[in-house]
């Protein structure tokens, strides 16, 4: 994604229940998202930004189901349509026999591709640089970033914010890393 | 030695020249690196993708006349592994022979040839022959040697000394020597029978051993004769005992074959009756025989044995019943027991009918007489020359210490040897002669029947014809020209009558049987009566020294093929053993492996050895029997284990002489067995000997059979046609194969047969002790009781149990477990119904071989590779070597079967006759046990066989669906009650 | 974000599918870059097949002997060139040189040889025989003509336009087995028995 | 609102009431500061018996197979042994780390990374057997992949147990690494955003890929976590199913059995469980993490091993039992012998190891007591091993035919490659835990409040700023 157009108006919180619940009422006071930052996964945060579910189900599926047809379909023509041979008396085509490498292929294929997919949606690639609101972001805060669109209503976000024990209110620029800032000595 | 000839392969061989060169030797530098090298160098081109690796091909100049390189040519000939002389084809390929078979066409031998026959291959090439002519403390040329040979024997006193040498013009050659120098043949065999022509002069009146007919036999009873192992002529009168025995083509009655001995033999074990009887108490049992059969008590008061009255008197009433069809023989060196069988014979009408003096055999003419005279003239000091022809006194007279000594008062010794053994490294002049099969030779194995054997390769060494030296030395013309000269004079002077000397050569033998005048002698029953053998001699205990099956009188000891094949009923190779009787065992508290320590005194003088002890249930109590031919040590690199890098040989001495143990004229030997203290690992190709209540080697009695054809393979077996998978289809050829366990003895010939044909490395003692031996033939041997109950291997029921062999080799199962689980397609079945195993494909995983139930296929666990580069040479080029990590197995001889089909597609407009197709295997067996034949082809004889009531396969409640099948053994037995023989052994200890 | 998870999935699709997509067959008949055909090294005697095989229309067994009797068809012994080089020494400076070079391999019968560069290298545990092709073996041509034994070119290339030799296939087991496959097929086609071994390792492995 | 309610039966899944700061902390330490002497210790000790190992494994490919002790009759021992084991070993990471989390036991948190870590290592020890089992390794990749060639259409044999093995395995190797490698990215990133040093930046920054904790990417993130959970959950199961059909495909009494599916899987939980226990049990103690792998921990680790340990030996019974049943005399013997043959001593070592050892779990005294545990998981660490090496070996000694029965001898060069796996095993293992978080702190920090009942509501009021 690219750097937002748009300045973040971000809320930094020490506690899972507090970031939920300001999600939650940023969601309906309508403020816009740019997003939430968690150290962990914290149930329900998705919902309560109003995210769909992933699409990566999906790339599992197919990708499974195409494991399943190369395996099925490679081992009927390998031993069956290109040389059929005698081996112990048992049919060129003993599908009882697939059942075992079909099942691995559709899942070897299914599951690197769904871990492929997932970075792929979530656009992590090696060598990317972390962007960061807040040092403590990975480690314990949570960071709650809305967008300051024009119809921005600032007074509002920060009533929320500091209703939920916000730390931390700060405005950031679009370009704004925390990571480029000077070590604090947070991280000691 | 460029890197180009390093880098000639096998096929090249076909574009060398026959007569080997010295480059042959590095010939492929070692023997199973090629396919590792290969399969590296296909990696590294698909790798390298650009270079190509330059095999360099130097035809002969000049094409040697009638040889197409690739084509193998047969000859036929006679073996001289022993001195029964059976007729051989020898499967000459590109100037060398590869393979040698038995002569169906001979009327001895019948087609059989056993282990040692088979096995003279690695005599031929064998880097320790002798090369040339030497003499003791180094090289001579055969100038200085002639020179210095033929003057001592103008200077009288020499005696020559050779085994039984039985050829015509061979004979002819001798007496002419001997008649030129003055000087005296002496013949003797190392493993003879003079007993019995000494027997034969006394109560017939002719120094002969009469040739024996068991096939005329329909009741024979041998007391210690081992005829189907190492007796006179085993290939023939195994031959013959199995006629009598073959159930499978109409017959319903068999001969009967019961046996006395004292240790347990290849004969014994294939006897429907066996009794163990201490060679002390043989004598008793004669005269209590003769006795019987003459009614009253005219050969004195026999002495006591362990036979009941009652047996004995159901064995002379057997005999009495079958008058003219009775053959009675022993093994006894004896002359006083050899006189009483020859009255039993004739009492029997056995002469002309089960033995014949006619044509009587010529094949153990060792005089004992002859040889005393020898050993005291050399005592004295009277002999000046000593020319020993092909014998090794020093190691196989049982006074051979004391010969070496003498050797010294004679004032010329000249070995005539292809070996440089322990008698040729004592003697002044070594004159180095041709191999067997190298050299022309003829042999009268019977009387009137003269055969012939042809050079099957030009002589690899500087070596000389034995029998040509002797006419030089003798000053004969004929000593300057080839002896093939000589020879062919004297058959056309006196046998061939007219017939072509070609057409001889052909057939290889010219049968003049018919035509020997004979009048038959009268039995002289006084000679008989004189004989003093009722007494019984007692001891501590009785060692009995006996002929090796493997090694005979020890010529062979440095045989790997032969080293490595299993004594038949202790499955023990790669040295002898003292064998006891579990009892026995039990009684001294020896353990398996244990070193025992025999010690004698024999003919005065004493004889000592320790060997480990072997358990050989249904020996006689308180009987510690020792093989000879083991022992050697100068019988080349095997004899004590000298090799160095070569995985295969390196255990320390192969066994211990045990010649000393034998006592002239047959006396009883008794000593002192006892626990040396340790004990060296004994190795064994098989471990467990009983079934374990198994159905695998299924069996019958005669009676049973007569009333059931099914019997003894009847037991109802799970519902076979009922499989998840369609049956595939065999439209050509489907090879099949029958295994007669009736005519099966057990000999090992076929295992030999099966080793040279493809191929198979010999691993030595210590991998057999990894029980790793490569063997794709086996013979097991399982022991049961007589009451038909099995014998439990780790605690004997029965001290005297039967014996049932059974060669199992790759069954070629139609659903095969083997196949089935090889990740790479290794192994497929073939559409002819093999199993088939590509080595080039496999990557060794060793998962088909823990799935085979019948445990065939074997695993390339080193490089394999001789020492000798010679050796080489009797590969078989249409057999590939195998490389480290490779499983391989039976194969059915696929290179013979293919020859098959492409003869017959040749000759015969592609229709395959029926039995001209053999394996390796059933090429070889003397009793025809094996039939290999196409099962598709309705008249074939396999097709028939497997219809037969008896056929089985092994294992079949798993439903592999051999091709290979067996025909269950069927024993003559005694109708007799159970409880009396149980008694009949119970009093002995 | 739907249109790029289209694009990943098309890629996938395309990069996964790919071999069923194009079938395993033509995956099947790539063959890995191999170096026997063609092979053409050079000989110390540069011997044409060309001007013997072609020109004087020598017959191929007339040198290779083994052909049609035995596994190998074997290279000439050098008495076989002098059966007529006894009498031709050539014409050209060329033949001259070459010739020359045969007599003093031949060197009266007691010379050196020659030390021919093995053109058709075939593993040693591939057992091809040559009499069972030359003189056995049923052979159909793609038109349908059914001859008793193949002709050499079939395999070896018509040496009648080839100077030194070369190898002319590549002699894998792929090509061996693919020729029986095809036999068998047109024999069945025009009614004769198919007997070319394809399911038998041990026919060429033993 | 903050809705965490847990029965006062529950106990904390994280004692010691810490911070999700002190956690990192706690975690991020082993990896961060200087390596003690005794992880050096571990390291290169570890490091000289993979050296010594890998030697001897070069010196046998080289020599030949025969430098086993390894016969006609018996044609896999300690190899493949060596090989069921480790696979078994390999089992407990995922099944910890899929199953339980499907199952929701949260008390997983704090083991799952090492178990993880721990079944790839013991994956790639298995691997090395079935390499250097073959007679020539040189040429096994060649024919094993199915590939075009220049054997003409020649393919491989896809009835073959051992290529289902094949496959099975790099599968699973393949998905648990991916497993272990998502959940290991966001604690990748913390590291990352504490690292001072360029070189751990550049490194753990290229590991991380760039995450920085965006609940857009934990949203799929998630779903790919409980896909592979799912997916590995039935694989974790084929595994062992496959490997057991080497043997239950086969036609050798003892081998052929239609319980080994079952049997197998549930053998390699408890050994793999049992290894689990053993690696944890030291890392507490040296790495200080008595507050992460505590006694709840424990408690329900051996609860496994007991219910699996009962299992197996259920399985060992009916096992008799249906060898009796079937009547047949081949099967019948089998397991006769095993109990009583020659083989019978291993036979023996692997009962009392894995049936009786474990029934002193039922006290829950025992269950939370680290040095009972320790012992007792060594114990079946070594029943399990040798319950492979009894279904191998004495099945083969003694088949079918009684002529080729054999006895099989173990060579040093057995010895030393067994012990040379165990050396690579550990060796990784300390690579492992030096260079990345041993514990997955992220999964952890979700549980930390699990049952702290002095948390109800929020928790703010401890967390000051750090």
């Amino acid at each position: 994604m690219a750097k937002p157009p748009v300045q973040l108006f971000c809320g930094v919180f020490g506690d899972e229940d507090d970031t939920l619940d300001a999600t939650r009422a940023c969601r309906e006071a309508g403020l816009e998202f740019h997003d939430v930052y968690a150290p962990y996964a914290v149930h329900g945060l998705d919902r309560a930004m109003g995210l769909p579910f992933s699409k990566v189900t999906w790339v599992t599926f197919c990708c499974g189901a195409l494991g399943t047809t190369i395996a099925l379909s490679g081992m009927t023509y390998a031993s069956w349509w290109d040389w059929p041979v005698n081996v112990g008396g048992k049919e060129a085509l003993p599908f009882p026999a697939f059942v075992p490498i079909t099942f691995e292929l559709t899942v070897l294929i299914g599951g690197v591709c769904t871990m492929l997919g997932m970075f792929a949606l979530c656009l992590l690639y090696p060598g990317k640089k972390a962007r960061l609101l807040h040092k403590g972001q990975t480690d314990d805060k949570f960071v709650i970033a809305l967008k300051k669109t024009e119809d921005f209503n600032e007074q509002k976000a920060r009533e929320i914010f500091q209703r939920h024990h916000a730390e931390e209110i700060a405005t950031r620029d679009p370009g704004y890393n925390a990571a480029d800032e000077p070590a604090t000595g947070g991280a000691a | 030695m460029d890197i180009e000839i390093q880098t000639r392969r096998q096929d090249d061989l076909a574009d060398m020249p026959p007569e080997m060169r010295a480059e042959l030797e590095v010939v492929s530098k070692s023997r199973r690196d090629f396919m590792k090298v290969t399969g590296m160098a296909a990696m590294g081109a698909v790798i390298a993708g650009c270079t190509a690796k330059e095999h360099l091909v130097n035809p002969l100049l000049k094409r040697p006349e009638g040889i197409t390189p690739g084509v193998v040519y047969d000859y036929a000939g006679t073996c001289a592994g022993c001195a029964s002389a059976c007729g051989v084809v020898m499967k000459v390929r590109d100037g060398r022979p590869v393979k040698l078979e038995g002569d169906r066409a001979n009327p001895l031998s019948r087609g059989g040839l056993c282990a040692k026959g088979q096995g003279q291959l690695w005599g031929l090439y064998d880097a320790d022959r002798v090369k040339g002519a030497a003499k003791k403390d180094g090289e001579a040329t055969w100038d200085e040697l002639d020179a210095a040979v033929s003057a001592a024997v103008k200077g009288g006193g020499a005696w020559l000394v050779s085994g039984t040498v039985n050829g015509p013009a061979a004979s002819a050659a001798i007496a002419a020597f001997c008649a030129r120098t003055g000087a005296r043949h002496v013949s003797y065999d190392a493993c003879g029978s003079h007993a019995i022509a000494a027997a034969h002069k006394a109560t017939h009146g002719a120094h002969v051993i009469p040739q024996y007919r068991f096939d005329n036999a329909r009741v024979i009873v041998s007391l210690d004769a081992d005829f189907l192992g190492t007796w006179i002529s085993p290939m023939q009168f195994a031959a013959q005992w199995a006629q009598n025995r073959d159930l499978a083509s109409g017959a319903r009655e068999m001969s009967r074959h019961i046996q006395f001995e004292a240790r347990y033999s290849l004969t014994g074990a294939n006897a429907d009756e066996r009794f163990r009887l201490p060679n002390a108490q043989r004598g008793a049992l004669l005269v209590d025989l003769a006795n019987k059969l003459a009614g009253d008590k005219r050969f004195g008061e026999p002495g006591k044995h362990d036979v009941l009255p009652g047996d004995l008197d159901r064995i002379v009433n057997e005999l009495k019943a079958a008058r003219g069809h009775a053959l009675v023989v022993s093994g006894s060196d004896n002359a006083d027991q050899q006189k009483l069988v020859n009255w039993i014979n004739h009492n029997l009408g056995a002469y002309g009918t089960t033995l014949e003096l006619r044509n009587h055999s010529r094949q153990a003419l060792g005089n004992d007489n002859d040889l005393a005279d020898l050993l005291k003239a050399m005592e004295g000091g009277a002999v000046k020359t000593l020319i020993l022809m092909g014998v090794n006194p020093v190691y196989d007279l049982p006074e051979g210490a004391r010969f070496r000594e003498w050797m010294g008062k004679v004032g010329t010794t000249v070995a005539v040897t292809t070996h440089l053994d322990e008698t040729a490294a004592e003697c002044a002049w070594v004159a180095g002669d041709h191999h067997a099969l190298e050299r022309w030779n003829d042999f009268e194995p019977v009387r009137g029947l003269y055969q012939l054997s042809q050079p099957a390769i030009r002589p690899l060494y500087k070596t000389r014809h034995g029998l040509q030296s002797l006419l030089k030395w003798a000053g004969e013309a004929a000593g300057n020209k080839d002896y093939r000269e000589y020879l062919k004079t004297w058959w056309e002077n006196n046998i061939l009558g007219g017939l072509a000397w070609t057409s001889a050569v052909e057939t290889g033998f010219v049968d003049g049987r018919a035509s020997i005048v004979h009048n038959m002698p009268v039995m002289n029953e006084d000679a008989a009566k004189a004989a003093d053998t009722g007494k019984v001699a007692t001891g501590d205990f009785e060692i009995v020294a006996y002929e090796s099956l493997n090694l005979g009188d020890g010529r062979h000891a440095g045989n790997g093929w032969l080293q490595e094949n299993a004594d038949p009923t202790t499955r023990v190779n790669w040295g002898n053993y003292v064998a006891l009787s579990p009892h026995t065992m039990e009684t001294m508290g020896v353990k398996e492996g244990d070193l025992v320590k025999l010690s004698a005194e024999v003919d005065g003088r004493q004889a000592g050895l320790t060997l480990p002890a072997v358990r050989q249930p249904g020996q006689a109590e308180k009987v510690a029997a020792v093989a000879v031919g083991y022992g050697r040590t100068r019988a080349g690199k095997l004899s004590h284990g000298m090799g160095t890098e070569e995985l295969a040989f390196t255990d320390g001495a192969i066994g211990a002489n045990a010649f000393p143990f034998v006592a002239r004229g047959g006396k009883v030997v008794f000593g002192a067995v006892s626990a040396a203290g340790g004990s060296s690992k004994v190795a064994r190709i098989q471990e467990h000997d009983s079934q374990e209540d198994r159905p695998l080697a299924k069996e019958t009695t005669l009676s049973q059979w007569q009333k059931n054809p099914r019997s003894g393979n009847d037991e109802e077996l799970p519902p076979k046609e009922l499989t998840l998978w369609r049956k595939w289809e065999y439209k050509g050829h489907k090879w099949e194969m029958v295994v007669d366990l009736n005519k099966c003895m057990g000999c090992n010939a076929c295992v030999v047969a099966c080793n040279i044909e493809n191929n198979i490395p010999v691993v030595g003692k210590k991998e057999v002790l990894n029980r790793r031996e490569m063997h794709w033939l086996r013979i097991d041997i399982y022991y049961e009781d007589n009451d038909g109950s099995k014998y439990d291997g780790e605690q004997t029921k029965d001290e005297n149990p039967a014996a049932i062999f059974q060669p199992i080799m790759c069954q070629h199962c139609e659903n095969a477990p083997c196949e089935t689980v090889c990740p790479v397609l290794a192994t497929i079945h073939s559409e002819e119904g093999l199993n088939t195993q590509a080595y080039n494909r496999c990557i060794g995983t060793r998962y088909c071989a823990n799935n085979c139930p019948y445990k065939v296929r074997r695993f390339n666990w080193f490089t394999y590779k001789h020492s000798d580069l010679t050796m080489n040479l009797a590969l078989n080029p249409d057999v590939t070597i195998r490389s480290q990590g490779v499983m391989e197995k039976c194969s059915m001889c696929a290179q013979r079967l293919y020859e098959g089909k492409r003869m017959a597609a040749l000759n015969n407009g592609g229709k395959l006759k029926d039995g001209a197709v053999t394996t390796a295997c059933q090429s070889s067996c003397p009793t025809q046990a094996i039939v290999v034949g196409d099962g598709n082809d309705g008249d074939s004889r396999v097709a028939k066989l497997r219809q037969n009531p008896r056929n089985y396969q092994v294992l079949a409640e798993i439903n592999t669906r051999p091709a290979v099948t067996y025909l269950a053994k069927v024993r003559n037995r005694a109708p007799r009650p159970v409880a009396e023989k149980k008694a009949a052994h119970s009093h002995d200890h | 974000m739907s249109a790029k998870l289209a694009v990943l999935f098309l890629l996938m699709t395309i990069g996964f599918a790919m071999p069923v997509l194009l079938g395993f067959r033509s995956v099947n008949d790539i063959q890995l870059p191999n170096i026997h055909t063609d092979y053409q090294p050079e000989q110390p005697i540069s011997y044409s097949h060309r001007l013997h095989a072609g020109v004087l229309n020598i017959d191929c067994q007339y040198c290779h002997t083994g052909a049609d009797e035995s596994r190998h068809a074997s290279i000439p012994n050098l008495q076989t060139c002098m059966n007529c080089h006894e009498q031709v020494a050539g014409q050209t400076q060329e033949a001259k040189n070459n010739i020359q070079n045969l007599y003093v391999a031949w060197g009266n019968g007691v010379g050196e040889g020659v030390k021919w560069k093995r053109v058709h290298n075939n593993p040693d545990f591939v057992y091809f025989n040559h009499m069972t092709h030359v003189r056995i073996a049923n052979y159909v041509d793609d038109k349908g003509n059914h001859s008793k034994g193949i002709d050499c070119a079939v395999c070896h290339g018509d040496m009648k336009t080839v100077g030194v030799a070369r190898q002319h296939q590549n002699l894998t087991m792929g090509w061996c087995i693919n020729c029986h496959r095809d036999q068998n097929t047109r024999h069945a086609k025009i009614g004769l028995e198919a007997r070319a071994p394809v399911n038998a390792c041990d026919a060429c492995h033993r | 609102m903050g809705a965490h309610v847990y029965s006062v039966m529950r106990e904390p899944l994280v004692v010691g009431k810490k911070t999700l700061h002190e956690i990192t902390q706690d975690v991020c330490q082993s990896i961060e500061g200087k390596p003690s002497l005794l992880w050096w210790l571990g390291f290169l000790t570890s490091g000289a018996i993979a050296t010594a190992g890998v030697a001897t494994m070069l010196y046998q490919m080289y020599v030949g197979v025969g430098t086993w002790g390894l016969n006609k009759t018996v044609g896999w021992g300690f190899d493949i042994t060596n090989f069921v084991f480790w696979i078994g070993i390999g089992h407990a990471g995922t099944l910890i780390s899929a199953v339980l989390f499907l199952f929701r036991q949260k008390w997983r948190t704090s083991i799952n990374r090492s178990a993880e870590a721990m079944t790839l290592f013991a994956v790639l020890c298995a691997l090395i057997y079935p390499t250097i089992h073959m007679g020539r390794p040189w040429i096994g990749p060649l024919w094993i992949a199915p590939y075009p060639n220049l054997r003409g259409p020649l393919w491989v044999n896809f009835r073959s147990p051992l290529l289902w093995d094949v496959f099975a395995i790099s599968t699973y190797f393949t998905i648990s690494l991916c497993f272990w490698y998502i959940g290991l990215v966001p604690d990748l990133a913390t590291v990352r955003d504490r690292a001072k040093h360029w070189l751990r930046k550049v490194f753990y920054g290229t590991l991380s890929l760039g995450w920085n904790g965006s609940v857009r990417n934990w949203n799929h993130y998630e779903v790919a976590y409980m896909i592979f959970a799912g997916l590995s959950t039935p694989l974790v199961f084929s595994v062992h199913t496959i490997v057991s059909m080497d043997f239950a495909t086969s036609v050798i009494p003892g081998w052929h059995t239609t319980i080994f599916p079952p049997y197998f899987v549930a053998g390699a939980i408890f050994s793999g469980f049992a290894m689990v226990l053993t690696l944890l049990l030291i890392a507490r103690k040296t790495m200080r993490l008595e507050a992460y792998i505590n006694e709840i921990t424990m408690d329900n680790m051996a609860k496994i091993v007991l219910l699996t340990g009962s299992l197996v030996g259920l399985a060992y019974g009916t096992e008799f039992f249906v060898a009796w049943y079937s009547g047949s005399i081949y099967e019948g013997f089998a397991f006769i012998n095993r109990a009583t043959g020659p083989f019978a001593w291993s036979y023996w070592i692997m009962v009392s190891c894995n049936v009786i050892s474990p029934q002193i779990l039922w006290f829950k005294k025992l269950r939370r007591n680290p040095w009972v545990l320790f012992v007792m998981s060594i114990f079946v660490n070594i029943g399990m091993w040798f319950e492979r090496f009894v279904i191998i070996v004495t099945s083969l000694h003694r088949d079918y035919l009684p002529s080729s029965w054999a006895y099989y001898t173990m060579t040093w060069v057995e010895y030393a490659e067994l012990i040379g796996t165990f050396g690579i095993f550990f060796f990784m293992f300390f690579v492992f835990i030096r260079f990345l978080p041993g514990i997955a702190f992220g999964e952890v920090k979700g549980v930390n409040k699990y049952a702290r009942h002095d948390s109800h509501g929020h928790a703010h009021a401890e967390v000051k700023h750090g």
